[in-house]
């Protein structure tokens, strides 16, 4: 996906992105986002630093995996309880994407 | 075939006007497909007729009554008197005008309006009673239908509807008078929301609760809170009882109630609230002639999409099962609706909140701690109580918390545990940042308002993080 | 050097014990720095004091009282009366409690608390003056310094708030009774609150404004439902005047307002409430003797982590400048300390809501239509009018609406404005999604619970998308 596919050239990102971003010393907008729109994921800007980490280090300030960057992992399948739960519901994955993102998913 | 039967074609047959109902109806519209709506009652079905918006409506009567003549404490002096008859009549016209914007919104979206009782006669076909006897049938042929027909109220043995002194939540929504002594039979959301409306306006109000605590599917501290709140109120509990007997009085009725053990105890009462549950309709339906059959309890099983056993027959809100609440059959008919329009539509939403309406009001969504754990989360769990929100405080109301559940370490929030004045709103944004995937560092990182209560979720994500700035971290 | 002058020496030293001080200060202490907050006059600063949480105390009050008296149509009569003196008692008790609570909060996270006034003596050392002239002084070097000295009222010439007769909006939240005739100079938010306030209290207001309506950041229909209310309340508009002169009269005063042509108007009044704004609190400072200066307006410039031009001296809240909000102060006072830690805190949230606890209330976050196409998006925006919302019906509260505001095609949600009961707590769900990066599909898909004016939110939603379900789309 591109950067971002807004106009102003926004950064699309939550909370906790922009700040391991900025304790991993990345500029959030030369991460590559896969969410809609070009949104900036956790699992984006770990991928940005371990690619960066892979590429010679230029400045000497390559950094563990940050603390909230690291944990990014969204694939759990976990289920909802639906305790008597007639309608079809009871075993959905419990994917963490957005909703937005589960739609363009199914399509 | 009975006289006069005209058969008409159309491509969504909906039968049943409720949320679940109407709201598919208008969405396949929206999606350019030809839409009859079949509503044999009242536009907006239980909800806004006999259900979510009466009672809400009385509770916000009560509640501005009794806020009024309760708050000595802050110089204000007041006695309220309540004319229940008018408030029944603005309580009507709040629902006159809503049905009514349902009406129009159907016409408006170019649904076709029939008012009838629905019944298969076929896979694809259906007949439709007009309010006189057999006359005025008529068939529809249908390339798909969505059944939405609801729930009603469950009947206790010796305690019919049909008696004066015996009332449904529709029965008690619908009073011109408030009873001087109500028993109510089910300490479940509807009972304990009427409950506590009827000791508002002034009734002497006991509930008898087979189950030895009020509102059975919430977590002790949640229960408590509201419970002891229903008590201040002069609510009287009776747990471990089942309604058994009813007898008839000079002045009103007697409920006899029983224990597991059958001892017995008598509850005089000028009227008796049942609301021990609400049961599937579908003895109208003619299932059989479709080929459906309803499951033991009388629900439509449905999958992902809300497909019943038949691919092109869906089933949405109360009649296809739990949870039994209007958003959930709204969302339901919103993906009925476009998966028959071809959209790759699902119910795949991580959580669907609900909310009771006492007082404080009650707001949970996703999962509580101990769901999260059960379901092989490492749960870490946030709370601010109330008498620490400066809001609360300016409210003078400050029973309750606001308590958020996470995954540790990822800090996904899985769920949250409302109790306050406007819980039912607070859970909004605990349910976006369950479906958005936030992490609690990006609900503690979003500013909130000053003063509000919403402050006491972000502080709840601090707490769950050991660094919350208005309670002391565990 | 004072004699008796003892030196002690901290990590941070705070100024001023307001939201943006205290909350530095337990953040800097939950991140184990030794920390030194000096507070003048009472812990939590203007707003729990002076501002956001006596204010908020005497609306709710009000609005229990006016409510009460005016549900005729709900069949509720009730004539309150109140006791203004019972009622400043109970607004001091929530104040007394909040404020203590800062105080135990503080010290239980291992913040020293220090009264007095302190003032630069240096770039690393400050002195504090207690309470007695000269006497008790006592010299503190820190490595850090926080500035969080807040605002006061701006005075207007002509209406010194020495006069009894003149009121500050910390005077008015004092007040122990309530004027028969209140003239207010401003209808910024302190104004439009205040004047709601003594209306429904039972006082003949007057607004006196330069500009030509209330509420100047706001959108003009976002002003237009505020301002009808406050008519409807009984509250007078003079739009165009400013407050010249005020003359001393037998039973009060006059209020002389002059129009941009010189032409005069006279409002006798029992009392004169100035309102139009806060000014920067730096004079007890001696900026100099830490080598700091203040803008041409007295406030301290920071940047992004709250820094001032020295390196290890921030400022945070009211002092700092715009937004002049408590949830910003505190904002920024986490972030400074935070920063002084050595985490990587940034003062880069996407959106500072706003409130305005008018009836009904305004709340806003992140971008206006206007503001967004000014920066460059393709702005598309939805929006639900309460009268079409079933939970407003049911509190007999439909003036108003929820706006939300989105780029195009990417749905990213931008913004939001909302004039609604309870707007300050339905402005944190849009909040949320602004940070997050939510789209309109996201806020819509996510399930909201019936009925509830949070409904609103994912319905303005839809109806950006084109596809609402209770209003028509465009
Ligand atoms: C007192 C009370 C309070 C409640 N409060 C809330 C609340 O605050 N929040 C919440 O989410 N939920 C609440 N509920 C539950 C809510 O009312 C239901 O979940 C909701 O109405 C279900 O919607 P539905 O469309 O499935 O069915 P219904 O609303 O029951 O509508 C079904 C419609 O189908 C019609 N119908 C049935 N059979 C036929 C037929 N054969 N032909 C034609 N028409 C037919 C009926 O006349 C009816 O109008 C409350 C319920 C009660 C009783
Ligand atoms: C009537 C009113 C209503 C308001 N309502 C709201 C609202 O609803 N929501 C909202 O967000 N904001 C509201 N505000 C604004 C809010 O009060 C301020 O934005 C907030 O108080 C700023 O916090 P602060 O920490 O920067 O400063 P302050 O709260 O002003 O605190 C500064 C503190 O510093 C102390 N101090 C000053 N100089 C010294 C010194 N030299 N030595 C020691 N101590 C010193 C002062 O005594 C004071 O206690 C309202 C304001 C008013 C007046």
């Amino acid at each position: 996906a591109d950067t971002t596919d807004v106009a102003t050239g926004r950064v699309f990102a939550p909370p906790s992105v922009r700040t391991a971003a900025r304790e991993a010393g990345v500029d959030p907008a030369s991460v590559s986002g896969s969410g809609p729109g070009g949104r900036i994921t956790a699992a984006d800007l770990r991928a940005a630093i371990d690619a960066r980490a892979r590429s010679t280090d230029d400045d000497g300030r390559t950094q563990a995996a940050p603390e909230d960057a690291g944990t990014a992992d969204r694939s759990r399948s976990a289920t909802t309880s639906g305790g008597g739960d007639s309608s079809g519901t009871a075993d959905r994955d419990r994917t963490l994407a957005m909703p937005a993102t589960r739609r363009i998913a199914r399509e | 075939m009975v006289m006069g039967d005209v058969t008409t074609g159309t491509d969504v047959l909906v039968i049943g006007g409720g949320p679940g109902g109407y709201v598919a109806a208008i969405r396949a519209a929206q999606r350019d497909l030809d839409v009859t709506l079949v509503e044999k009652d009242a536009y907006g079905g239980t909800c806004l007729n006999h259900g979510c918006i009466p009672s809400k409506a009385l509770i916000h009567a009560a509640d501005v009554a009794h806020e009024a003549g309760t708050a000595e404490a802050l110089g204000i002096h007041a006695d309220p008197a309540v004319d229940a008859a008018a408030l029944a009549d603005w309580k009507d016209g709040v629902v006159d005008q809503l049905t009514g914007g349902v009406e129009k919104l159907c016409k408006a979206n170019g649904v076709t309006l029939i008012e009838g009782t629905a019944a298969f006669s076929g896979e694809h076909t259906a007949r439709i009673a007009h309010g006189g006897d057999g006359q005025g049938m008529e068939s529809v042929e249908f390339e798909h239908a969505i059944v939405a027909t609801g729930s009603r109220p469950i009947e206790v043995p010796n305690f019919p509807y049909a008696e004066e002194a015996v009332w449904s939540s529709r029965d008690a929504l619908g009073a011109e008078t408030v009873p001087d002594h109500l028993v109510v039979v089910g300490a479940g959301y509807i009972g304990m929301e009427l409950s506590t409306t009827f000791a508002k306006l002034g009734a002497d109000v006991t509930v008898v609760e087979m189950l030895d605590d009020v509102l059975p599917t919430y977590e002790d501290d949640v229960k408590r809170v509201v419970r002891s709140r229903a008590e201040e109120l002069g609510i009287e509990f009776s747990f471990g009882e089942g309604a058994s007997d009813r007898r008839e009085t000079a002045d009103g009725i007697e409920v006899v109630t029983e224990t597991e053990d059958g001892e017995e105890s008598v509850y005089a009462a000028d009227r008796v609230l049942v609301a021990v549950g609400r049961e599937p309709v579908t003895d109208t339906l003619e299932l059989d002639a479709a080929g459906l059959e309803p499951d033991a309890d009388g629900f439509l099983e449905t999958d992902a999409q809300g497909r019943t056993d038949l691919d092109h027959v869906f089933a949405v809100g109360d009649v296809a099962g739990d949870p039994m609440l209007a958003h959930a059959a709204s969302r339901e008919g919103i993906v009925a609706a476009e998966t028959i329009a071809g959209e790759p539509a699902a119910l795949d939403a991580q959580a669907v909140p609900s909310a009771v309406f006492t007082d404080p009001e009650i707001a949970t969504v996703g999962l509580t701690e101990a769901e999260a754990t059960a379901e092989g989360f490492d749960t870490v769990v946030g709370e601010m109580p109330l008498r620490a929100s400066g809001r609360a405080l300016t409210m003078d109301e400050t029973d309750g918390f606001v308590r958020i559940v996470a995954d540790e370490p990822s800090g996904y929030v899985l769920g949250g545990q409302v109790v306050a004045p406007e819980a039912s709103e607070l859970i909004a944004e605990i349910g976006l940042a369950i479906e958005m995937g936030a992490t609690l560092a990006d609900v503690a990182g979003t500013i909130h308002t000053h003063p509000t209560l919403s402050e006491a979720v972000m502080e709840a994500a601090e707490n769950a993080m050991g660094q919350a700035i208005h309670t002391l971290n565990r």
